[in-house]
């Protein structure tokens, strides 16, 4: 005997009957908690020592419940509430399609609840260092013997007195379970190994992700429409000798809804007429036109007093001039299309309407600039 | 220790109580450790290495099949547009209710009290989860972007977009899932006693520090038996709920759609007998295989083969019944469109396949009610693999079939499946007995704790086992 | 902000190819994610271009006969898809499913890129040197050219053969066309002394008596036809006009198909059965036969012997004979490209009868083209070396021309030849020089059609190094130091400035110019045929050859121009090689059609494969029995069996061939022959099942029926009961209408919808196994007895049902329903379950099983539509209703701050659509047209009863047979 | 092997606490990593190397050039369309014309060759943005991409991704017009996918 504490006395019996027998004896005798050890269940046996009634159905039944409304609730949530989607024409909230998962989940925690509760919470599994687990009695109890244990744990009792109570009452052999060593706290070497050890598999779990995040979207045959075999807008094309998609319209073509401003001079322009009534959506149009294209340069005022001025070299027109205000529509709209002195043409821009539009606004820009008092809106 | 002297005692308590029916010949506790854990983890023999290479090759052909498939598409299999599922789910359906079987055996039998499951249920459990194994990866496979399959799972992402709860495929992912969970956890939590056993009795260093970790520390408390009977208990009583549910849910994603033959209220009940049905067969057909290598006659008997037969026949004429209905509905609803499929699974394009299921599943399981044929091996291997073969077509006319003319008849086509529909079948089946042979060299094919507590004078002050 | 790993992208990108291709898979060309590619904007700003906005241009399209308007639209200066122009007076809007698919023989990535000379690489330069060298030489030794050509009905062109023929006085030019109905032309060209094919106007017509004339399928101008013919059908109360339509005919078309009467007869009959007709009416109804034609010339074609002989009944011909006097000049009479030209010539004395021939068939469109006896003769003449030149522009004898063996004697006689096309066929590897020609989107041109000139614009640069084929020509006058314009589209102005322009005209030339360019041409007066006299000499004569003639008895076979694939010139076509034919479903084939009862007699069934003679030749052809085929009588399509192009190659079998001992320019063939082989080949059908089986599919009523059934309020429609409260759409609910009384079943929406949506082609394998993806298609079903059926057409796409059975199945949200009543695709959420197809009662879901784009590469990826998804393999897709198009007209109308018109969206198949029989729109607008139809007291919805609420209307067939008591 | 036998013991001493923690810590990587490498997430802050070094601090930052005078297809196209060379021309071709950058602008103008910009806002094809309506609303540009008026080089400043739109079109207000009627944006999927 070492001087290790003990832990418990631990009787063998052959048979499940032998043991039931000795029990209520022993239990007389001896004021220490028993604990019996068995190959299977022995009808009775939880009776005869005393164990009340297992609380795993109360806990399966909470879970269930649990997992029953958490299931119904999160089908209702995220197909009525979050994201709805409708589909088939059903309802948001159509509680009769989400009762086949509920019951599922309801199931699912219910039997793992079982399960689970049983093995780690009420069995306190896994537990590798019980004294009975280095016993040598307990490869005759997972065979086929019975064993009696009378528990000290860690308390003095009286090891002869039992031994022999229990020889007395059919154990056919009776062994003394020590306490294990004390495993203290284990190495910081073990602490750092095993830190290392959890760390290595973080990192390799890390590249592994980070890997299949990056190529989840471009590995083949994994697809997922991302680049499609067609040609956008401003896309590069290898097909084309110049690397681009864009392709001119071959020169002398005519596209629908744009005939191509065939006045070449801002004199012969002055007798066409502004297609466009000057109607508050119009304005609107011109107004968006102007600002977009014009007020770069000629201001928003349109009085050529823009940020631009000192960096120009050239000074953009005062439109709302007296000269310009003077000029008739066509030749506004001449100059918008064909560009004057260091202005380009605004034609690929403005669609005619707008040009036309844009002209109106002018009208406004330069009435406004030399209002008189009964423009004023009362 | 004094093992002889208690063997001794045992073989005297055996004396004296008759010998029940649930084992035959003389057996002790020890004796049943003896032999059904010596086997584990030992050399296997000749024949098993055979068997090995044959469906590994099988498996690897599967393999190979799918990875053609996944990097090409899935019209490398006989798919077309009207019949858009085929091979793909007929086997998802078929695997799914192979699984049936374990579960009902240990589950809905332990509640019943049926003794003579403990001998047969590790066994059938395991061939459960194999089946579900083999069942889940057609749903994973059969999708066009496999690669997108986890979209199915209602996991948070930036996109705020989640699953349909309303489709029955995703009830089926859940459904399934759920099932293959639980029926791992109720194997594994029968499995720890003997884990337990295992670990106590090798010698083997690394052996046993598997054993270990996997017995959990396991000792056989009378505590922890109180907890265990009681969770175990529940989780059958849950696990009888979902055996029922799954293949309910299975037939939703026929019954609930609008397809002529699929929509039906019948669908739920003749699924899931239908799939006890097959799983029987298949659990038949695998333990006399094993039993008769494996030398389990004294636990495996003649009288548990015979219940089972039993019980096979009993479905076959339930999917007699079933049959039957269906024709019925078709004449009595008077709906043409139900009506031409009925016409179609018997005299259509597949007539063939009608006749072959209705062949398979009704009329050859009648010669079980012939009690010689019901206790030869060679009479019940003709109907588990005529049941099989059955299952497999009932599934066949009734996705193929119902599918290849449905409402408008421009659309109606004829489906061929091609080599590598065939190719991944196989695989499937190889998949299935790979694992079976490796369950029954690794871990023990009986539960032995389940067994033993039904031995004879296993149980104090009773006659024999404890359940009355 | 800065990159968080601190890492540039380029590094990170080689990386990751390095890792991508250690690991032996192969990564995506640019990895999207990570190389976000390049922007390459304009360097020029062209006129109006705005990336991302479609332009439109007016063009003109032609083949053969068909002259047509196009509205091409364009994105990026690239043309995208085709539509017909409305302001084409002559065509009005109405397009050719062949030019719709034209486009993807615009992207060809067969078409020759570069001169090649005796299959070596060449260049232009080289090429044109040597042009102008024969051409030169030919000249100035005085040398015969011969240029063969196909038809052109190009006023400028014609002006620049005739300079070319004065600069070389040697110079043959053919226009020749494999196909085209010849003997019309010739014809009209005894009987008017004018080659001209007569455009009737059928939209004046209340009696319509087709001959073997398939003038909604595959004649020339079927578009404007189905149009006219359509526009009397769609009738909204039992007692509106409608017209009638008999046709007899051996050969089933489509527009037998189409017949309210339907007349089973052999060709070799037609002729006799229209000079019976003719007695009959100058007889019995005492209509006046034509100054010169003596009535009792006609006597030998006695009602009962005639009848006796084409086992046409005696009381039917009275019968048609009353219907047509009863129409008087509304009934009118037309005769088939594929019968000879007696025929032709009886049915213009039928008309002139009726007077039809002035108040329908008002408008001609003149062709100068050769047939193939013509042909054969100047092949003759070239076989003994009278041509030291030989230049083949446009059509492809070495394939079309049925003697194969004189073709190779005579392009062995002719010493220098060029060939001038798109590809490098079979014509071009048996000459010199091939030069490769502009595709018609990237020309220049002018067509005349009666009451319009069109213009042809380029809507695209050239995509290859290709040349016009005109300014070769002018390049050769030039060359011939003959003073000319240096491009076509300046000899183009120059001429239309001289020709088409009055000096007088208020606005100056270059904005007339401009303006028909706008507008696709400009209208001129019609040139009436009022003045037509006819001659009846010719008809004389016909009369005699016909009374001539005996039936052989044997078996005749009618050739016609594919559907899709036309003679020949679109055979690389991927859209319109796998279009199904609107009568056989066949795709990718021209297998035999037999009538059921010579397929019983031959013991012949679907898919064997027999061999057809003609004289000596003899052609392989699976055999698809065909309902409503007059016993005796087969028919097999042209324009397969090439030679060359990898999608043509191998397709179907030449029946050009057959044609070989015929002496006239008929396409019937009055003795072949069948005799059946032991193979077989499968034919891809995308319909392998025709019948109803008694299902409430495409109704269809006679007219008299219509009424009865209006009036009792027996119109059939399902009640459906739900607990479930209805689906409320608050703004716009799309909808369709689709009037099975229009829908001819033409298949133009299929072409329409294919280029417009990105549709894939799938190719002969898997259209047999099933797996085509057309979003749109036309269910055709037989009703009745296998010898005569009545034919039913029906559209059929996604019918957008309100609680649709597709949504609720799928396991993503990959389908759902929008608040506009649309049920949406997503197909990038799609994972491909193909449950929803499953669920899909009508099953116009398709799905990609394989990856049928992502190996395609630039020139064939510029025909997507950038609007438009193009998906990938493993996804599930079908008809969106054109949501792009429905998007970007409401953000149109967003932007102009009002509500979406009503007709301002047109998804591509009502576009498409000849008949006018789609109708797209919102119906919760009680005033949109879609909602009008929609109400029509013959409108339904199909499979209602399943309680899907589907969006899409159908209104039932309403056919005109002769009422009952007529007929009694 | 008697540190083996220690090794193992402790582990099984500890394996209640050691599990647990090391199953987090790997799940707590995986995702932690999963989450900062999700596609798309890394591209804010890209910022390439333009072949132009075109500044929008000076040009509409400084200079006040309104964002739609270059990208004018915003407010008529899906797509805002960086501005053809000509467009720069229509200032450079008297302004600055001495600058070397300039002088390549003008040499591209001239000969016609195409200037390549790297792109740095990317949507996925299938995604359908379309900028019309969002202009038209009085969305700023700023609002995605950014205070642009003061990147010297632009860089992308908004993920981009379905988060992102769903954001705005679910609770819009913070990026309207002061005024504006608009309550929502469309969450349907047709809204930006075909």
């Amino acid at each position: 005997m070492s001087d290790r504490k003990i832990f418990s006395v631990v009787g063998i019996f052959d048979s499940a009957q032998h043991l039931m027998n000795a029990i209520p004896d022993i239990r007389k005798r001896v004021n220490a908690p028993l604990e019996a050890y068995t190959p299977y269940p022995v009808e009775g046996l939880d009776k005869l020592l005393g164990h009340r009634k297992s609380p795993v159905g109360g806990m399966v039944l909470v879970m269930g419940i649990i997992g029953a409304l958490s299931a119904l609730g999160f089908e209702l949530w995220t197909s009525g509430r979050d994201y709805p989607q409708v589909t088939a024409g059903k309802p948001l909230f159509s509680w009769e399609a989400f009762v086949p998962i509920m019951f599922e989940v309801t199931v699912l925690f219910a039997a793992f609840t079982a399960g689970l509760g049983m093995l780690l919470l009420l069995n306190r599994l896994p537990m590798f260092r019980h004294p009975m687990l280095r016993s040598s009695s307990l490869p005759l109890v997972t065979r086929d013997r019975f064993a009696l244990a009378v528990e000290a744990r860690g308390a003095e009792i009286d090891v002869e007195k039992i031994t022999r109570l229990l020889q007395e009452f059919g154990a056919k052999s009776v062994e003394v379970v020590e306490e294990p060593a004390p495993a203290g706290v284990a190495s910081p070497k073990f602490f750092l190994r095993t830190l290392t050890a959890i760390g290595i598999v973080c990192i390799l779990a890390g590249f592994i992700t980070y890997w299949t995040m990056k190529l989840f979207p471009i590995v083949k045959p994994m697809v997922h429409m991302l680049d499609q075999p067609r040609l956008n807008p401003q896309s590069p094309s290898r097909y084309f000798s110049d690397g681009s998609g864009m392709r001119m319209p071959v020169s002398g073509t005519v596209a629908r809804g744009s005939v191509p401003y065939t006045i070449r001079n801002q004199e012969l322009a002055g007798d066409l007429v502004n297609p466009l009534y000057r109607t508050e959506t119009v304005l609107r149009q011109g107004r968006q036109a102007y600002m977009n294209n014009c007020s770069v340069c000629h201001g928003v005022l349109g009085d050529g007093k823009t940020s631009l001025t000192k960096a120009y070299g050239a000074k953009p027109a005062n439109l709302v001039s007296q000269s310009i205000a003077g000029l008739p529509d066509g030749k506004l709209y001449h100059v918008i299309v064909a560009g004057k002195n260091a202005m380009a043409s605004y034609s690929a821009e403005l669609g005619e309407d707008e040009r036309w539009a844009t002209v109106h606004y002018l009208r406004v820009l330069q009435r406004a600039a030399n209002a008189r008092d009964e423009d004023i809106p009362k | 220790m004094k093992s002889g002297s208690t063997l001794t005692t045992a073989e005297s308590t055996l004396q004296l109580l008759k010998p029940p029916s649930v084992v035959t010949g003389h057996l002790t506790i020890g004796g049943l450790d003896d032999q059904v854990l010596t086997p584990v983890g030992t050399k296997p023999p000749l024949a098993w290495f055979v068997a090995f290479s044959v469906t590994l090759s099988a498996t690897l052909i599967g393999i190979a099949l799918i990875a053609y498939t996944i990097a090409t598409g899935i019209g490398v299999w006989g798919n077309n547009v009207p019949v858009a599922w085929a091979f793909d789910i007929i086997n998802f359906v078929f695997w799914v209710g192979i699984g049936h079987a374990g579960t009902l055996i240990s589950a809905i039998l332990l509640l019943f009290r049926a003794r003579w499951r403990n001998a047969i249920s590790r066994f059938s459990e395991a061939m459960t989860i194999f089946a579900v194994i083999c069942a889940t990866l057609f749903p994973l496979i059969h999708v066009g972007r496999p690669w997108l399959a986890f979209w199915l799972a209602p996991y948070p992402n930036q996109r705020a977009i989640w699953p349909n709860f309303r489709s029955p495929l995703l009830w089926d992912v859940f459904a399934v899932n759920t099932y293959f969970l639980v029926s791992l956890l109720f194997w594994y939590i029968g499995l720890i006693p003997d884990l337990a056993s295992l670990r106590d009795r090798t010698t083997n260093r690394v052996k046993k520090a598997v054993y270990t970790v996997l017995a959990l520390g396991w000792r056989g408390a009378s505590l922890h038996w109180h907890h265990y009977e009681r969770a175990y208990l529940i989780i059958a009583g849950l696990a009888t709920g979902l055996v029922l549910s799954v293949h309910s849910v299975v037939s939703f994603d026929f019954a609930v759609s609008l397809v002529p033959g699929w929509h039906m209220t019948i669908f739920p009940p003749y699924f899931v007998t239908g799939a006890i049905f097959a799983g029987f067969a298949m659990v038949v057909m695998a333990m006399v295989v094993v039993r008769k290598t494996m030398r389990l006659e004294n636990l495996i008997t003649d009288y548990h083969l015979e219940v089972m037969n039993k019980v096979i026949l009993t479905c076959s004429c339930l999917m007699g019944y079933a049959y039957l209905l269906e024709g019925f509905t078709a004449w009595y609803s008077m709906n043409p469109y139900i009506h031409h499929t009925f016409m179609q699974y018997i005299t259509g394009s597949y007539w063939w396949a009608g006749w072959l299921t209705i062949t398979c599943n009704v009329l050859i399981p009648q010669l079980l009610w012939l009690r010689p044929i019901r206790r030869s091996y060679s009479g019940m291997i003709l109907v588990a693999v005529a049941v099989t073969v059955g299952m497999w077509f009932e599934r066949f006319v009734i996705i193929v079939s119902s599918l290849h003319q449905d409402f408008l008849p421009s659309s109606w086509q004829i489906y061929k499946p091609t080599f590598v529909d065939y190719g991944i079948l196989l695989g499937s089946f190889g998949l299935f007995f790979t694992l079976v042979l490796l369950f029954a060299r690794v871990l023990p094919v009986i539960a032995t704790s389940e067994m033993k507590m039904v031995l004879p004078g296993s149980q104090p002050a009773h006659k024999g086992g404890r359940h009355e | 902000m800065r990159l968080p790993e601190g890492i540039d992208a380029i590094s990170r990108r080689r990386f990751l190819s390095l890792l991508a291709a250690s690991m032996a898979l192969t990564a995506g060309s640019s990895c999207s994610r990570i190389d976000r590619g390049k922007i390459v904007p304009y360097t020029r700003k062209p006129a109006r271009g705005i990336p991302g906005v479609s332009a439109f241009y007016a063009s003109t399209f032609q083949e053969g006969l068909a002259i047509q308007g196009v509205l091409v639209r364009t994105r990026e200066g690239r043309p995208i898809h085709l539509e017909g122009n409305p302001e084409h007076a002559d065509s009005r809007g109405m397009l050719s499913l062949r030019a719709t698919g034209d486009l993807l023989g615009l992207y060809d990535p067969d078409r020759l890129g570069l001169p090649v000379h005796k299959g070596v690489r060449s260049n232009w330069q080289d090429a044109t040197k040597a042009l102008n060298n024969v051409l030169s030489d030919a000249r100035l030794m005085d040398k015969r050219v011969l240029l063969l050509t196909g038809a052109s009905a190009s006023p400028s062109l014609k002006a620049l053969l005739y300079d070319l023929r004065l600069a070389l006085p040697g110079l043959r030019h053919v226009a020749w066309e494999p196909a085209a109905p010849v003997a019309q032309l010739a014809a009209a060209r005894a009987l008017f002394g004018k080659p001209m094919i007569s455009r009737p106007d059928l939209r004046r017509a209340d009696v319509i008596l087709s001959f073997q004339s398939d003038f909604l399928g595959v004649e020339p101008d079927a578009p404007v036809l189905i149009n006219d013919f359509a526009s009397r059908r769609g009738v909204s109360t039992p007692t509106d006009p409608m017209n009638r339509l008999w046709v007899v005919e051996g050969h089933m078309t489509l527009t037998g198909a189409n017949a309210d009467e339907r007349i089973q007869a052999r060709p070799s009959r037609m002729t006799s059965l229209a000079f019976a007709l003719a007695r009959l009416l100058h007889r019995e109804h005492s209509l006046p036969l034509p100054a010169g034609l003596d009535p009792a010339e006609l006597d030998y074609f006695d009602l009962d012997r005639v009848s006796a002989a084409s086992s046409v009944k005696a009381s039917t011909m009275r019968l048609l004979a009353r219907d047509l006097v009863r129409a008087g000049q509304s009934g009118v009479v037309l005769a088939g490209a594929p019968l000879p030209m007696e025929a032709h010539a009886a049915c213009h004395l039928l008309n002139f009868m009726l007077g039809s021939e002035k108040h329908i068939m008002d408008r001609a469109q003149p062709f100068d083209l050769a047939g193939n006896v013509e042909l054969k003769e100047i092949l003759e003449q070239a076989a003994r070396g009278e041509f030291a030149v030989g230049i083949f522009w446009g059509a492809n004898p070495a394939y079309a021309f049925p003697d194969p063996a004189l073709w190779k004697r005579a392009i062995n006689g002719i010493p220098e030849t060029f060939r001038i096309g798109l590809y490098e066929d079979e014509t071009a590897l048996d000459c010199a020089w091939r030069l490769p020609e502009h595709h018609w989107l990237e020309s220049w041109g002018d067509f005349e059609s009666p009451g319009f000139i069109g213009i042809r614009q380029p809507v695209s640069g050239p995509l290859h190094n290709t040349r016009q084929a005109e300014d070769l020509l002018l390049a050769c006058l030039r060359g011939m130091r003959i003073q000319t314009q240096s491009t076509y589209l300046e000899y183009l102005k120059a001429r239309w400035r001289s020709g088409v322009y009055v000096p007088g005209m208020p606005v100056p030339f270059e904005s007339f110019w401009n303006s028909a360019l706008h507008d696709g041409g400009v209208r001129r007066d019609s040139a009436q045929q009022a003045s037509l006299q006819l001659n009846p000499e010719p008809l004389r004569k016909a009369l005699e050859s016909v009374r001539a003639e005996a039936d052989s008895g044997g078996l005749e076979l009618v050739l016609a121009p594919a559907a899709g694939v036309h003679d020949g010139r679109y055979s690389n076509n991927g859209w319109l090689n796998e279009l199904p034919d609107p009568v056989t479903k066949a795709t990718w084939s021209n297998p035999l059609l037999i009538s059921p009862a010579d397929a019983e007699r031959l013991g012949l069934k679907d898919e064997d494969v027999v061999t057809v003679s003609s004289g000596t030749a003899t052609v392989d052809a699976p055999v698809l029995v065909q309902p409503g085929q007059a016993s005796g009588v087969a028919g097999i399509a042209l324009g397969y069996g090439r030679r060359t192009g990898n999608v043509a190659l191998a397709i179907g079998a030449n029946a050009y061939q057959l044609l070989k001992g015929l002496t006239g320019d008929s396409f019937v063939i009055r003795s072949a022959r069948i005799s059946r082989s032991n193979s077989r080949s499968a034919i891809p059908r995308t319909q392998d099942h025709h019948r109803m089986e008694g299902r409430d599919l495409a109704r269809s009523w006679a007219l008299a029926e219509y009424a009865k059934t209006v009036d009792g309020g027996k119109t059939h429609h399902a009640h459906t009961a739900s607990l479930i409260p209805e689906q409320k759409f608050p703004g716009q609910k799309w909808g369709m209408a689709v009037d099975l009384s229009k829908c001819v079943g033409c298949s133009s929406c299929v072409i329409g919808c294919q280029s417009e949506n990105n549709i894939p082609v799938v190719g002969p394998e898997r259209v047999l196994m099933g797996r085509e993806m057309h979003w749109i298609r036309i269910d055709r079903y037989y009703e009745g007895d296998q010898q005569s059926p009545s034919v039913r057409h029906q559209p059929m796409f996604c019918q957008q049902c309100d609680d649709a059975p597709c949504e609720i199945v799928c396991p993503v949200n990959a389908t759902t329903h929008s608040p506009d009543g649309l049920n949406q695709m997503t197909y990038n959420r799609c994972v491909g379950t193909r449950y929803c197809s499953n669920n899909c009662p009508f099953k116009v879901r398709r799905f990609n099983f394989f990856d049928y784009t992502s190996t395609k590469k630039e020139p064939e990826t510029l025909v997507f539509n950038p609007e438009v998804t193009v998906r990938p393999r493993g996804v599930m897709e079908k008809c969106t209703f054109c949501i792009q198009r429905i998007q970007d007209a409401k953000q149109n109308a967003k932007h102009e701050a009002r509500q979406v018109r009503d007709g301002e969206i047109t998804p591509a198949c009502v576009a498409a659509c000849p008949s006018g029989a789609i109708v797209f729109g919102d119906l919760n607008d009680p005033e949109s047209a879609v909602s009008k139809v929609s109400k029509l007291d013959r409108h339904y919805r199909l499979l209602e009863e399943l309680g899907i609420k589907p969006s899409v209307t159908y209104l039932a067939d309403i056919a005109n047979p002769v009422a009952a008591e007529d007929k009694a | 092997m008697r540190f083996k036998w220690e090794v193992s013991r402790n582990f099984l001493q500890y394996s209640k606490f050691i599990l647990p923690v090391g199953l987090v810590a790997v799940l707590a990587t995986v995702l932690g990593v999963g989450w900062y490498t999700q596609p798309d997430r890394f591209v804010r802050g890209y910022e390439p190397v333009q072949p132009i070094p075109y500044s929008h601090a000076l040009h509409p930052g400084t200079l006040r050039i309104p964002c739609q005078y270059c990208h004018s297809g915003a407010a008529g196209s899906r797509y805002a369309g960086i501005p053809a060379v000509e467009k720069c021309m229509n200032c450079h071709s008297v302004t600055r014309t001495d600058s070397p950058e300039i002088r390549k602008l003008a040499a591209l103008y001239e000969s016609g060759e195409p200037l390549q910009w790297e792109r740095i806002h990317s949507l996925p094809d299938h995604a359908y943005f379309d900028h019309r309506p969002h202009v038209n609303a009085g969305i700023l540009c700023q609002t995605c991409h950014g205070e642009v008026q003061t990147m010297d080089v632009v860089y992308q400043n908004m993920s981009m991704r379905m988060s992102n739109c769903l954001g705005c079109h679910r609770d819009p207000e913070y990026a309207l017009q002061a005024g504006s009627t608009i309550v929502k944006g469309p969450e349907h999927c047709y809204a930006c996918h075909r």
